[in-house]
Protein backbone atom coordinates (compact mmCIF):
# COMPACT_ATOMS: atom_id res chain seq x y z
CA UNK A 1 0.00 0.00 0.00
CA UNK A 2 2.77 2.38 1.00
CA UNK A 3 4.72 1.43 -2.11
CA UNK A 4 1.71 2.08 -4.29
CA UNK A 5 1.24 5.50 -2.71
CA UNK A 6 4.90 6.37 -3.17
CA UNK A 7 5.08 5.17 -6.76
CA UNK A 8 1.73 6.30 -8.05
CA UNK A 9 0.79 9.32 -5.99
CA UNK A 10 3.90 10.94 -4.61
CA UNK A 11 6.14 10.31 -7.62
CA UNK A 12 3.73 12.22 -9.84
CA UNK A 13 3.28 15.24 -7.60
CA UNK A 14 4.03 17.69 -10.41
CA UNK A 15 1.12 16.33 -12.40
CA UNK A 16 -1.27 16.64 -9.46
CA UNK A 17 -0.22 20.23 -8.76
CA UNK A 18 -0.55 21.00 -12.45
CA UNK A 19 -4.09 19.58 -12.45
CA UNK A 20 -5.04 21.60 -9.36
CA UNK A 21 -3.74 24.82 -10.95
CA UNK A 22 -5.47 24.02 -14.24
CA UNK A 23 -8.81 23.50 -12.55
CA UNK A 24 -8.32 26.67 -10.49
CA UNK A 25 -7.87 28.71 -13.63
CA UNK A 26 -10.75 26.92 -15.33
CA UNK A 27 -13.08 27.68 -12.43
CA UNK A 28 -12.05 31.33 -12.51
CA UNK A 29 -12.71 31.50 -16.22
CA UNK A 30 -16.22 30.11 -15.88
CA UNK A 31 -17.59 31.27 -12.56
CA UNK A 32 -16.10 34.73 -12.08
CA UNK A 33 -18.12 37.56 -13.53
CA UNK A 34 -15.33 40.10 -13.73
CA UNK A 35 -13.48 40.15 -17.04
CA UNK A 36 -10.10 40.86 -15.44
CA UNK A 37 -10.58 37.82 -13.20
CA UNK A 38 -11.28 35.77 -16.29
CA UNK A 39 -7.99 36.90 -17.83
CA UNK A 40 -6.13 36.07 -14.62
CA UNK A 41 -7.70 32.61 -14.73
CA UNK A 42 -6.58 32.27 -18.34
CA UNK A 43 -3.00 33.06 -17.32
CA UNK A 44 -3.09 30.51 -14.51
CA UNK A 45 -4.45 27.87 -16.88
CA UNK A 46 -1.67 28.60 -19.35
CA UNK A 47 1.09 28.36 -16.75
CA UNK A 48 -0.35 25.09 -15.47
CA UNK A 49 -0.10 23.55 -18.93
CA UNK A 50 3.45 24.85 -19.30
CA UNK A 51 4.29 23.34 -15.90
CA UNK A 52 3.04 19.99 -17.17
CA UNK A 53 5.26 20.13 -20.26
CA UNK A 54 8.37 21.26 -18.39
CA UNK A 55 7.84 18.43 -15.90
CA UNK A 56 7.84 15.99 -18.81
CA UNK A 57 11.17 17.34 -20.00
CA UNK A 58 12.95 17.14 -16.68
CA UNK A 59 15.22 14.24 -15.79
CA UNK A 60 15.77 13.08 -12.25
CA UNK A 61 18.67 10.84 -11.34
CA UNK A 62 18.89 11.11 -7.59
CA UNK A 63 20.33 13.20 -4.81
CA UNK A 64 20.27 16.94 -4.68
CA UNK A 65 20.20 17.92 -8.29
CA UNK A 66 22.00 14.70 -9.08
CA UNK A 67 24.14 15.14 -12.20
CA UNK A 68 21.45 16.51 -14.48
CA UNK A 69 22.26 19.85 -16.07
CA UNK A 70 20.52 22.52 -18.08
CA UNK A 71 20.55 22.03 -21.85
CA UNK A 72 23.61 24.24 -22.31
CA UNK A 73 26.85 22.50 -23.26
CA UNK A 74 29.46 23.24 -20.64
CA UNK A 75 33.05 24.19 -21.26
CA UNK A 76 33.16 24.58 -25.03
CA UNK A 77 35.61 26.38 -27.23
CA UNK A 78 34.05 29.26 -29.18
CA UNK A 79 32.15 28.33 -32.32
CA UNK A 80 32.08 24.64 -31.71
CA UNK A 81 35.42 23.33 -32.89
CA UNK A 82 34.54 19.68 -32.92
CA UNK A 83 33.55 19.56 -29.31
CA UNK A 84 31.65 16.48 -28.32
CA UNK A 85 29.19 16.20 -25.50
CA UNK A 86 30.84 14.91 -22.37
CA UNK A 87 30.21 11.31 -21.48
CA UNK A 88 28.01 10.69 -18.51
CA UNK A 89 26.42 14.11 -18.41
CA UNK A 90 22.66 13.94 -18.62
CA UNK A 91 20.85 16.94 -20.05
CA UNK A 92 17.23 17.84 -19.59
CA UNK A 93 15.13 17.37 -22.71
CA UNK A 94 15.32 20.66 -24.65
CA UNK A 95 12.30 20.06 -26.89
CA UNK A 96 9.57 21.05 -24.37
CA UNK A 97 11.63 24.10 -23.44
CA UNK A 98 11.63 25.34 -27.04
CA UNK A 99 7.92 24.76 -27.43
CA UNK A 100 6.99 26.43 -24.16
CA UNK A 101 9.35 29.38 -24.64
CA UNK A 102 7.37 30.54 -27.65
CA UNK A 103 4.09 29.63 -25.94
CA UNK A 104 4.81 32.06 -23.07
CA UNK A 105 5.51 35.02 -25.36
CA UNK A 106 2.50 34.33 -27.55
CA UNK A 107 0.41 33.95 -24.40
CA UNK A 108 1.48 37.42 -23.29
CA UNK A 109 0.56 38.83 -26.72
CA UNK A 110 -2.89 37.24 -26.64
CA UNK A 111 -3.35 38.54 -23.09
CA UNK A 112 -2.63 42.02 -24.43
CA UNK A 113 -5.32 41.61 -27.09
CA UNK A 114 -7.77 40.43 -24.43
CA UNK A 115 -6.96 43.49 -22.30
CA UNK A 116 -7.55 45.76 -25.29
CA UNK A 117 -10.96 44.11 -25.71
CA UNK A 118 -11.67 44.72 -22.02
CA UNK A 119 -10.87 48.40 -22.45
CA UNK A 120 -13.16 48.63 -25.48
CA UNK A 121 -15.97 46.92 -23.54
CA UNK A 122 -15.50 49.40 -20.69
CA UNK A 123 -15.65 52.31 -23.13
CA UNK A 124 -18.87 50.99 -24.65
CA UNK A 125 -20.77 49.80 -21.57
CA UNK A 126 -19.09 51.52 -18.63
CA UNK A 127 -18.55 48.27 -16.76
CA UNK A 128 -16.43 45.15 -16.93
CA UNK A 129 -18.87 42.87 -15.11
CA UNK A 130 -20.29 40.22 -17.37
CA UNK A 131 -23.90 40.26 -16.15
CA UNK A 132 -24.14 44.06 -16.24
CA UNK A 133 -22.89 44.02 -19.82
CA UNK A 134 -25.61 41.50 -20.69
CA UNK A 135 -28.24 43.61 -18.88
CA UNK A 136 -27.27 46.76 -20.76
CA UNK A 137 -27.16 44.88 -24.02
CA UNK A 138 -30.70 43.58 -23.50
CA UNK A 139 -32.00 46.86 -22.07
CA UNK A 140 -30.85 48.95 -24.99
CA UNK B 1 -4.45 64.42 -14.24
CA UNK B 2 -1.16 66.20 -13.81
CA UNK B 3 1.38 64.88 -11.35
CA UNK B 4 4.30 66.74 -9.91
CA UNK B 5 7.66 65.22 -10.91
CA UNK B 6 9.32 63.29 -8.12
CA UNK B 7 13.07 63.87 -7.75
CA UNK B 8 13.93 60.43 -6.41
CA UNK B 9 11.98 58.53 -9.04
CA UNK B 10 13.35 60.66 -11.86
CA UNK B 11 16.96 60.29 -10.74
CA UNK B 12 16.70 56.55 -10.19
CA UNK B 13 15.02 56.09 -13.56
CA UNK B 14 17.71 58.15 -15.28
CA UNK B 15 20.32 55.94 -13.65
CA UNK B 16 18.59 52.64 -14.30
CA UNK B 17 17.40 52.94 -17.89
CA UNK B 18 20.82 52.81 -19.64
CA UNK B 19 21.83 49.77 -17.64
CA UNK B 20 18.56 48.01 -18.39
CA UNK B 21 19.03 48.67 -22.09
CA UNK B 22 22.62 47.47 -22.02
CA UNK B 23 21.54 44.32 -20.26
CA UNK B 24 18.87 43.82 -22.90
CA UNK B 25 21.49 44.09 -25.65
CA UNK B 26 23.71 41.64 -23.77
CA UNK B 27 20.85 39.18 -23.51
CA UNK B 28 19.68 39.41 -27.09
CA UNK B 29 23.02 39.12 -28.92
CA UNK B 30 25.15 36.09 -28.38
CA UNK B 31 24.27 32.47 -27.85
CA UNK B 32 26.64 31.40 -25.12
CA UNK B 33 24.28 31.65 -22.20
CA UNK B 34 20.60 31.55 -21.50
CA UNK B 35 18.55 34.15 -23.23
CA UNK B 36 17.61 35.18 -26.72
CA UNK B 37 15.55 37.50 -28.81
CA UNK B 38 12.29 37.20 -26.92
CA UNK B 39 13.79 37.92 -23.53
CA UNK B 40 16.02 40.74 -24.78
CA UNK B 41 13.14 42.43 -26.56
CA UNK B 42 10.91 42.25 -23.51
CA UNK B 43 13.63 43.63 -21.23
CA UNK B 44 14.19 46.47 -23.70
CA UNK B 45 10.46 47.20 -23.67
CA UNK B 46 10.57 47.18 -19.87
CA UNK B 47 13.01 50.10 -19.98
CA UNK B 48 10.39 52.13 -21.87
CA UNK B 49 7.78 51.09 -19.33
CA UNK B 50 10.04 52.47 -16.61
CA UNK B 51 10.49 55.68 -18.60
CA UNK B 52 6.72 56.13 -18.92
CA UNK B 53 6.22 55.38 -15.23
CA UNK B 54 8.76 57.98 -14.22
CA UNK B 55 8.33 60.79 -16.73
CA UNK B 56 4.78 60.50 -18.00
CA UNK B 57 3.37 59.16 -21.20
CA UNK B 58 3.58 62.23 -23.44
CA UNK B 59 7.29 62.58 -22.84
CA UNK B 60 7.74 58.87 -23.42
CA UNK B 61 5.87 59.12 -26.69
CA UNK B 62 8.11 61.97 -27.80
CA UNK B 63 11.17 59.81 -27.09
CA UNK B 64 9.90 56.90 -29.15
CA UNK B 65 7.53 58.29 -31.79
CA UNK B 66 4.74 56.21 -33.26
CA UNK B 67 6.23 56.25 -36.73
CA UNK B 68 9.47 54.73 -35.42
CA UNK B 69 7.50 52.15 -33.51
CA UNK B 70 5.46 51.14 -36.53
CA UNK B 71 8.55 50.89 -38.72
CA UNK B 72 10.57 48.90 -36.19
CA UNK B 73 7.85 46.36 -35.51
CA UNK B 74 7.83 45.25 -39.14
CA UNK B 75 11.58 45.72 -39.64
CA UNK B 76 12.46 42.87 -37.30
CA UNK B 77 10.08 40.52 -39.07
CA UNK B 78 11.62 41.55 -42.40
CA UNK B 79 15.07 40.70 -41.01
CA UNK B 80 13.94 37.23 -40.13
CA UNK B 81 11.98 36.51 -43.30
CA UNK B 82 14.60 38.20 -45.47
CA UNK B 83 17.46 36.03 -44.27
CA UNK B 84 15.32 33.03 -45.18
CA UNK B 85 14.74 34.28 -48.72
CA UNK B 86 18.41 35.26 -48.98
CA UNK B 87 19.33 31.65 -48.27
CA UNK B 88 17.32 30.56 -51.33
CA UNK B 89 18.63 33.33 -53.58
CA UNK B 90 22.31 33.14 -52.72
CA UNK B 91 22.46 29.37 -52.98
CA UNK B 92 20.73 29.59 -56.39
CA UNK B 93 17.68 27.65 -55.34
CA UNK B 94 19.48 24.63 -53.94
CA UNK B 95 18.80 25.15 -50.27
CA UNK B 96 15.55 25.39 -48.40
CA UNK B 97 14.01 28.44 -46.82
CA UNK B 98 15.80 29.46 -43.59
CA UNK B 99 18.75 27.13 -44.27
CA UNK B 100 21.54 29.32 -42.96
CA UNK B 101 24.23 26.74 -43.69
CA UNK B 102 23.80 27.28 -47.43
CA UNK B 103 24.87 30.92 -47.42
CA UNK B 104 28.09 31.69 -49.35
CA UNK B 105 29.67 32.76 -46.08
CA UNK B 106 29.92 29.07 -45.23
CA UNK B 107 32.57 28.55 -47.91
CA UNK B 108 34.84 31.09 -46.24
CA UNK B 109 34.35 29.90 -42.70
CA UNK B 110 32.86 26.88 -41.05
CA UNK B 111 29.26 25.97 -41.82
CA UNK B 112 28.40 25.54 -38.15
CA UNK B 113 29.98 28.92 -37.45
CA UNK B 114 27.86 30.49 -40.20
CA UNK B 115 24.72 29.09 -38.70
CA UNK B 116 25.71 30.31 -35.26
CA UNK B 117 26.53 33.78 -36.56
CA UNK B 118 23.28 34.05 -38.48
CA UNK B 119 21.31 32.94 -35.45
CA UNK B 120 22.94 35.29 -32.99
CA UNK B 121 23.29 38.41 -35.13
CA UNK B 122 20.36 38.35 -37.54
CA UNK B 123 17.58 36.09 -36.32
CA UNK B 124 17.71 36.92 -32.63
CA UNK B 125 18.14 40.62 -33.29
CA UNK B 126 15.18 40.56 -35.68
CA UNK B 127 13.00 38.81 -33.10
CA UNK B 128 14.17 41.25 -30.43
CA UNK B 129 13.37 44.32 -32.55
CA UNK B 130 9.87 43.06 -33.33
CA UNK B 131 9.13 42.06 -29.76
CA UNK B 132 10.48 45.35 -28.38
CA UNK B 133 8.48 47.49 -30.79
CA UNK B 134 5.26 45.51 -30.42
CA UNK B 135 5.36 45.34 -26.63
CA UNK B 136 6.17 49.03 -26.34
CA UNK B 137 3.38 49.89 -28.75
CA UNK B 138 0.92 47.71 -26.83
CA UNK B 139 1.90 49.32 -23.55
CA UNK B 140 1.54 52.83 -24.94
CA UNK B 141 -1.84 52.02 -26.43
CA UNK B 142 -3.11 50.42 -23.24
CA UNK B 143 -1.85 53.19 -20.97
CA UNK B 144 -2.80 56.20 -23.09
CA UNK B 145 -5.97 57.76 -21.73
CA UNK B 146 -7.88 59.61 -24.47
CA UNK B 147 -8.71 62.55 -22.19
CA UNK B 148 -5.00 63.28 -21.86
CA UNK B 149 -4.69 63.50 -25.61
CA UNK B 150 -4.97 66.99 -26.96
CA UNK B 151 -4.81 66.69 -30.72
CA UNK B 152 -6.97 64.85 -33.17
CA UNK B 153 -9.47 63.34 -30.72
CA UNK B 154 -12.82 62.75 -32.35
CA UNK C 1 15.27 18.92 -9.36
CA UNK C 2 15.44 19.25 -5.60
CA UNK C 3 12.35 17.62 -4.20
CA UNK C 4 11.77 19.56 -0.93
CA UNK C 5 12.32 22.92 -2.63
CA UNK C 6 10.05 21.81 -5.43
CA UNK C 7 7.29 20.79 -3.02
CA UNK C 8 7.48 24.04 -1.03
CA UNK C 9 7.39 26.20 -4.16
CA UNK C 10 4.51 24.25 -5.67
CA UNK C 11 2.53 24.48 -2.43
CA UNK C 12 3.00 28.27 -2.42
CA UNK C 13 1.96 28.28 -6.06
CA UNK C 14 -1.41 26.71 -5.30
CA UNK C 15 -1.98 29.08 -2.36
CA UNK C 16 -1.12 32.15 -4.44
CA UNK C 17 -3.30 31.00 -7.34
CA UNK C 18 -6.34 30.49 -5.13
CA UNK C 19 -5.73 33.83 -3.42
CA UNK C 20 -5.39 35.59 -6.77
CA UNK C 21 -8.80 34.47 -7.98
CA UNK C 22 -10.48 34.95 -4.60
CA UNK C 23 -9.38 38.45 -3.59
CA UNK C 24 -11.86 41.26 -4.29
CA UNK C 25 -9.42 44.05 -5.08
CA UNK C 26 -8.27 43.69 -8.68
CA UNK C 27 -4.94 45.44 -8.14
CA UNK C 28 -4.15 42.96 -5.37
CA UNK C 29 -5.11 40.13 -7.70
CA UNK C 30 -2.73 41.42 -10.37
CA UNK C 31 0.14 41.78 -7.93
CA UNK C 32 -0.57 38.25 -6.68
CA UNK C 33 -0.42 37.06 -10.29
CA UNK C 34 2.99 38.72 -10.60
CA UNK C 35 4.17 36.90 -7.48
CA UNK C 36 2.78 33.69 -8.97
CA UNK C 37 4.88 34.26 -12.09
CA UNK C 38 8.02 34.76 -10.04
CA UNK C 39 7.45 31.60 -8.00
CA UNK C 40 6.79 29.54 -11.11
CA UNK C 41 9.92 30.99 -12.75
CA UNK C 42 11.86 29.71 -9.73
CA UNK C 43 10.28 26.30 -10.17
CA UNK C 44 11.32 26.17 -13.82
CA UNK C 45 14.89 27.24 -13.20
CA UNK C 46 15.08 24.55 -10.58
CA UNK C 47 13.71 22.05 -13.11
CA UNK C 48 16.69 22.87 -15.38
CA UNK C 49 14.67 24.96 -17.83
CA UNK C 50 16.72 28.14 -17.59
CA UNK C 51 15.44 29.85 -20.71
CA UNK C 52 11.82 29.23 -19.85
CA UNK C 53 12.31 30.60 -16.35
CA UNK C 54 14.05 33.66 -17.72
CA UNK C 55 11.27 34.27 -20.21
CA UNK C 56 8.61 33.86 -17.57
CA UNK C 57 10.36 36.30 -15.24
CA UNK C 58 10.64 38.86 -18.04
CA UNK C 59 7.33 38.36 -19.82
CA UNK C 60 4.93 36.97 -17.24
CA UNK C 61 6.04 38.95 -14.22
CA UNK C 62 7.12 42.09 -16.06
CA UNK C 63 5.25 42.77 -19.26
CA UNK C 64 1.92 41.14 -18.44
CA UNK C 65 1.75 42.89 -15.06
CA UNK C 66 2.49 46.25 -16.68
CA UNK C 67 -0.22 45.63 -19.29
CA UNK C 68 -2.76 44.66 -16.66
CA UNK C 69 -2.05 47.63 -14.43
CA UNK C 70 -2.27 49.92 -17.44
CA UNK C 71 -5.64 48.38 -18.23
CA UNK C 72 -6.78 48.76 -14.64
CA UNK C 73 -5.93 52.47 -14.76
CA UNK C 74 -8.54 52.88 -17.48
CA UNK C 75 -11.24 50.65 -15.96
CA UNK C 76 -12.66 49.98 -12.51
CA UNK C 77 -10.50 48.74 -9.68
CA UNK C 78 -13.11 46.99 -7.51
CA UNK C 79 -14.86 43.79 -8.36
CA UNK C 80 -18.61 43.71 -7.81
CA UNK C 81 -20.17 42.06 -4.70
CA UNK D 1 -24.99 29.33 -4.49
CA UNK D 2 -25.69 30.76 -7.89
CA UNK D 3 -26.37 28.36 -10.76
CA UNK D 4 -23.26 29.47 -12.65
CA UNK D 5 -21.07 28.60 -9.66
CA UNK D 6 -22.73 25.23 -9.22
CA UNK D 7 -22.36 24.31 -12.86
CA UNK D 8 -18.74 25.48 -12.83
CA UNK D 9 -18.05 23.31 -9.79
CA UNK D 10 -19.66 20.32 -11.50
CA UNK D 11 -17.61 20.88 -14.64
CA UNK D 12 -14.40 21.28 -12.63
CA UNK D 13 -15.05 18.04 -10.73
CA UNK D 14 -15.77 16.12 -13.95
CA UNK D 15 -12.69 17.51 -15.65
CA UNK D 16 -10.57 16.74 -12.59
CA UNK D 17 -11.76 13.13 -12.62
CA UNK D 18 -10.88 12.89 -16.30
CA UNK D 19 -7.41 14.34 -15.72
CA UNK D 20 -6.72 12.01 -12.80
CA UNK D 21 -7.79 9.06 -14.95
CA UNK D 22 -5.40 10.17 -17.70
CA UNK D 23 -2.43 10.91 -15.42
CA UNK D 24 -2.71 7.46 -13.91
CA UNK D 25 -1.48 6.06 -17.25
CA UNK D 26 1.38 8.49 -17.82
CA UNK D 27 4.74 7.28 -16.47
CA UNK D 28 6.28 9.25 -13.64
CA UNK D 29 8.41 12.15 -14.78
CA UNK D 30 12.16 12.38 -14.55
CA UNK D 31 13.09 8.83 -15.53
CA UNK D 32 16.36 9.07 -17.53
CA UNK D 33 15.78 5.62 -19.07
CA UNK D 34 12.32 6.35 -20.42
CA UNK D 35 11.87 6.00 -24.20
CA UNK D 36 11.75 9.72 -24.64
CA UNK D 37 15.27 10.14 -23.27
CA UNK D 38 17.12 7.09 -24.55
CA UNK D 39 17.33 5.08 -27.69
CA UNK D 40 14.81 2.41 -28.37
CA UNK D 41 16.05 -0.98 -29.47
CA UNK D 42 14.42 -3.80 -31.37
CA UNK D 43 15.96 -7.25 -31.57
CA UNK D 44 16.01 -9.53 -34.62
CA UNK D 45 17.44 -13.01 -34.64
CA UNK D 46 19.97 -13.63 -37.41
CA UNK D 47 19.75 -17.40 -37.34
CA UNK D 48 16.08 -17.67 -38.11
CA UNK D 49 16.19 -15.00 -40.78
CA UNK D 50 19.58 -15.10 -42.50
CA UNK D 51 18.45 -12.97 -45.43
CA UNK D 52 18.53 -9.88 -43.20
CA UNK D 53 22.28 -9.56 -43.43
CA UNK D 54 22.46 -10.09 -47.19
CA UNK D 55 19.73 -7.56 -47.70
CA UNK D 56 21.55 -5.05 -45.55
CA UNK D 57 24.78 -5.53 -47.44
CA UNK D 58 23.00 -4.88 -50.71
CA UNK D 59 21.82 -1.56 -49.41
CA UNK D 60 18.10 -2.23 -49.17
CA UNK D 61 16.00 -2.35 -46.06
CA UNK D 62 14.87 -5.94 -45.43
CA UNK D 63 11.19 -6.65 -45.10
CA UNK D 64 11.35 -8.00 -41.56
CA UNK D 65 13.24 -4.93 -40.40
CA UNK D 66 10.79 -2.61 -42.10
CA UNK D 67 7.94 -4.51 -40.51
CA UNK D 68 9.51 -4.24 -37.05
CA UNK D 69 10.09 -0.53 -37.50
CA UNK D 70 6.62 0.26 -38.78
CA UNK D 71 5.07 -1.79 -35.98
CA UNK D 72 6.56 0.65 -33.49
CA UNK D 73 5.17 3.59 -35.44
CA UNK D 74 8.53 4.92 -36.58
CA UNK D 75 9.26 6.39 -40.01
CA UNK D 76 10.69 3.91 -42.46
CA UNK D 77 14.26 4.45 -43.68
CA UNK D 78 14.34 4.50 -47.46
CA UNK D 79 17.26 4.62 -49.86
CA UNK D 80 19.96 3.82 -47.35
CA UNK D 81 23.48 2.52 -47.64
CA UNK D 82 25.37 0.57 -45.01
CA UNK D 83 28.71 1.79 -43.78
CA UNK D 84 31.08 -0.47 -41.93
CA UNK D 85 32.55 1.03 -38.81
CA UNK D 86 34.78 -0.21 -36.04
CA UNK D 87 33.34 -1.92 -33.03
CA UNK D 88 30.80 -3.92 -34.94
CA UNK D 89 28.56 -1.02 -35.78
CA UNK D 90 26.83 -0.70 -39.08
CA UNK D 91 25.54 2.81 -39.44
CA UNK D 92 22.65 3.60 -41.70
CA UNK D 93 23.03 6.89 -43.54
CA UNK D 94 20.72 8.21 -46.22
CA UNK D 95 22.23 8.01 -49.70
CA UNK D 96 20.75 11.23 -50.97
CA UNK D 97 23.15 13.98 -49.97
CA UNK D 98 21.17 17.00 -48.87
CA UNK D 99 22.41 20.26 -47.52
CA UNK D 100 20.08 20.04 -44.57
CA UNK D 101 19.91 18.13 -42.31
CA UNK D 102 23.47 17.10 -42.75
CA UNK D 103 23.70 13.71 -41.10
CA UNK D 104 20.51 11.87 -40.45
CA UNK D 105 21.77 9.11 -38.20
CA UNK D 106 18.43 7.77 -37.23
CA UNK D 107 19.01 4.04 -37.12
CA UNK D 108 21.94 2.03 -35.84
CA UNK D 109 22.37 -1.69 -36.36
CA UNK D 110 24.63 -3.66 -34.08
CA UNK D 111 25.35 -7.37 -34.13
CA UNK D 112 25.87 -9.20 -30.86
CA UNK D 113 26.23 -12.92 -31.27
CA UNK D 114 23.29 -14.26 -33.16
CA UNK D 115 21.06 -11.32 -32.57
CA UNK D 116 20.85 -8.10 -34.50
CA UNK D 117 19.98 -5.05 -32.47
CA UNK D 118 18.38 -2.10 -34.18
CA UNK D 119 18.73 1.16 -32.30
CA UNK D 120 16.88 4.34 -33.02
CA UNK D 121 17.94 7.70 -31.65
CA UNK D 122 15.38 9.45 -29.54
CA UNK D 123 14.97 13.10 -30.42
CA UNK D 124 16.70 14.64 -27.36
CA UNK D 125 19.69 12.31 -27.62
CA UNK D 126 20.22 13.22 -31.27
CA UNK D 127 19.76 16.87 -30.31
CA UNK D 128 22.25 16.78 -27.46
CA UNK D 129 25.00 14.98 -29.32
CA UNK D 130 24.78 16.77 -32.65
CA UNK D 131 23.66 20.30 -31.79
CA UNK D 132 27.11 21.66 -30.93
CA UNK D 133 28.87 20.54 -34.10
CA UNK D 134 25.98 21.34 -36.42
CA UNK D 135 25.03 24.78 -35.25
CA UNK D 136 27.95 25.97 -33.22
CA UNK D 137 26.10 27.27 -30.21
CA UNK D 138 26.35 25.66 -26.80
CA UNK D 139 22.79 26.62 -25.93
CA UNK D 140 20.54 23.89 -27.23
CA UNK D 141 17.36 25.87 -26.66
CA UNK D 142 18.54 28.76 -28.84
CA UNK D 143 19.68 26.32 -31.51
CA UNK D 144 16.32 24.64 -31.51
CA UNK D 145 14.45 27.92 -31.41
CA UNK D 146 16.18 29.59 -34.32
CA UNK D 147 17.42 26.73 -36.46
CA UNK D 148 15.73 23.38 -35.97
CA UNK D 149 12.34 24.94 -35.46
CA UNK D 150 12.92 28.12 -37.40
CA UNK D 151 9.57 28.06 -39.17
CA UNK D 152 7.85 27.80 -35.82
CA UNK D 153 9.61 30.85 -34.45
CA UNK D 154 8.90 32.82 -37.62
CA UNK D 155 5.23 32.00 -37.15
CA UNK D 156 5.35 33.06 -33.49
CA UNK D 157 6.96 36.37 -34.41
CA UNK D 158 4.19 36.90 -36.94
CA UNK D 159 1.63 36.18 -34.24
CA UNK D 160 3.20 38.81 -31.98
CA UNK D 161 3.20 41.33 -34.82
CA UNK D 162 -0.45 40.53 -35.51
CA UNK D 163 -1.29 41.03 -31.83
CA UNK D 164 0.33 44.45 -31.94
CA UNK D 165 -1.69 45.37 -35.04
CA UNK D 166 -4.88 44.11 -33.36
CA UNK D 167 -4.29 46.27 -30.29
CA UNK D 168 -3.63 49.28 -32.53
CA UNK D 169 -6.86 48.65 -34.43
CA UNK D 170 -8.86 48.22 -31.23
CA UNK D 171 -7.58 51.12 -29.19
CA UNK D 172 -6.14 53.81 -31.43
CA UNK D 173 -8.95 56.25 -32.08
CA UNK D 174 -7.05 59.26 -33.24
CA UNK D 175 -7.06 61.04 -36.52
CA UNK D 176 -3.43 60.71 -37.44
CA UNK D 177 -1.48 57.52 -37.14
Amino acid sequence: MIEWVVEEVFAKYNYWISIVLMLTGFYAMIAKGNLMKKIIGLNIFQTAIILFFISLGDVYIGGWGGGVTEPIVKGVLPWGSGHVVEEGVVYANPLPHVLMLTAIVVGAATTAVALALVIRIYQEYGTIEEDEVIEKEQGV
Amino acid sequence: MKKKPDVIINTIARLMIPFIQMYALYVMVGTEGAGGGFQGGVVFAASFVLFVTAFGITKGRSRLPESWNTALSSLGLYFYAGIGILCIILSLGVANYLNYGALPLAELIDRAMTRGLMISFVVEVGIAITVMAVFTSIFFDLAWKPEEDKGGEQ
Amino acid sequence: MIVPLDLIALFFLVVIAIAAITVRDLLAAIVLLSAYSFVIATVWVEMHAVDVGFTEAAVGAGATTAFMIATLARTKREEKR
Amino acid sequence: MKPITASAMLLVILLGALFIYVVEDIPAFGDPNSPANKWINLSISVDTTPDVLTGLNDGVVPDILAEKITDRGFPLPRGYKVVEEGGGWNVLIPTGERLYPELQEYYFIKREGDRLWVYRYSVPLRWETKCEEEIGTPNMVTAGLADYRGYDTLGETTVIFTAGVAVILLLRRRGKL
